[in-house]
């Protein structure tokens, strides 16, 4: 797996790459956590576009964001997720939380829509 | 069962082995002309179980994991079985959402995946023994 | 020895698993940052054991093949073993160009190829009750 | 692994794409052998640019093969065979009976010198 990060206005946009499982997910909290830190912002929104695999500790990794996101009054988002990982997303109910856009740009829209 | 061929892997638990599990059995199941989402279905539900030998059977802790992938007449049978700690309350672990270790940011999901992908699961378990899982999936042939 | 990772496989010895041992193999191996050819060397040596197994050992009859792969401190070990034939003399076996299927266009190389392409080889053999081969190959670090 | 017969003067050409090993030259010595006799011709080359893997199998099938030919009077050459290939014949010695040529020309040229 391959993390790449952004910054567009109050959000951190995460590029992941390959497979998401319980031992990848442990880089993918770490290093999403210390950008989040280093980069300020409000929101994250993961771009799923390019992730060949994911089992359900991808499901428990975006929750664990949203849960430390959520406290601070920021949003999140998932963009580009291929039909298996919304699959997935919608087996575990998550998206009630966590809402799944085809593209970058409907995300930012939304996560950018929250309140100040 | 006479299987029409089959393997049967140990490997440590280590978390960098889940990978390692679901190319065995991608590739066992390739001899097979399965569909790639066949291949996915199958290949989400073994990362589950060895997930859970290795995070719940074992906690992180040293351990071996057995993978066991026979074929049959079109029908591919898994296995997924460690020596850990055993699960109390088999039921209870497989309602959607339950985990044990919400700590680890674990979802809740694992039993669900493998009964959504896979046709029939079957759950062995004693507290202090170990745990084995038993997984079947028909492949479409043409 | 305490390995840092490894794994065990028992498959059928049936020649479509020949592959299936290349792919294993490599894909533990790869947790290494081996270069290509050390990947290569590795799956070639892993190839002609299992065929031996296959062909020499169980001479193309019903039969389990194991092999094995460990990593310790930059060194990947290996070992294929077969509850088969065994190996009457092992001194001419190791023999390049030596064979004893001709008719089955073997070439004799089996061997040469396992000692050319690993550190060490080791074969443990007894008519009857079968045959284990032992290899090593240290991994270039960067 | 893929096989693909063509014809050019009295050579049979074979192009061998993907993995050479012990269940794969059950295939590649009988599809050969049946090209062999089906389209006639007096020569065979094997063009090895696309093997990805191959084994000690490999020899055997192509010096079963040359034992074929060689009793018809024919010859039998390989071609762009890359350095993996060409390192396990030089273990065999087999280039004494049949040598490897870097491209399909010149190992045309080879075969098709030999004597009528
Ligand atoms: N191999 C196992 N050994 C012990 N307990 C297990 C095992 N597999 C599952 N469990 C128990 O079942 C629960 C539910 O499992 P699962 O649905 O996969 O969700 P998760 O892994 O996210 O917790 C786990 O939290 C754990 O308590
Ligand atoms: N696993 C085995 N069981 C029994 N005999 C074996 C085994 N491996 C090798 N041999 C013997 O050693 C000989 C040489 O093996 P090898 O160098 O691999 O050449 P080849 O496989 O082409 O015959 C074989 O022909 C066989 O007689």
């Amino acid at each position: 797996m391959e993390l790449k990060f952004f910054k567009r206005n109050r959000t951190l946009i995460i590029k992941i790459d390959g497979e998401i499982d319980h031992h990848t997910c442990e880089t993918l909290r770490g290093e999403t956590d210390r950008a989040f830190e280093k980069m300020g912002g409000k929101n994250i929104i993961f771009r799923m576009g390019d992730v060949s695999f994911m089992d359900s500790s991808g499901i428990g990794a975006i929750i664990g964001r949203y849960k430390n996101i959520q406290r601070l009054g920021g949003r999140i988002a998932v963009a580009e997720a291929n039909q298996r990982v919304e699959q997935i997303f919608q087996l575990s109910a998550m998206q009630s939380l966590i809402p799944s856009f085809p593209n970058l740009d409907l995300a930012l829209e939304y996560v950018e829509g929250g309140k100040e | 069962m006479e299987y029409q061929n089959a393997f049967r892997v140990f490997f440590a638990a280590k978390s960098q082995n889940e990978a390692l599990a679901r190319i065995m059995t991608a590739a066992f199941l390739s001899q097979y002309d399965p569909t790639l989402s066949e291949i996915t279905d199958v290949k989400t539900a073994v990362s589950e179980a060895v997930t859970n030998a290795i995070i719940h059977g074992y906690e992180e802790k040293t351990g071996e994991v057995e993978l066991f992938c026979g074929y049959k007449d079109g029908q591919v049978y898994i296995e997924v079985a460690d020596q850990g700690k055993g699960i109390a309350d088999i039921n209870q672990a497989r309602e959607p959402l339950y985990t044990s270790k919400p700590e680890l940011e674990r979802s809740g999901m694992g039993f669900t995946i493998m009964e959504t992908f896979m046709e029939g699961i079957r759950v062995e378990s004693r507290q202090g023994e170990g745990t084995r899982i038993y997984m079947v999936k028909t492949l479409t042939t043409e």
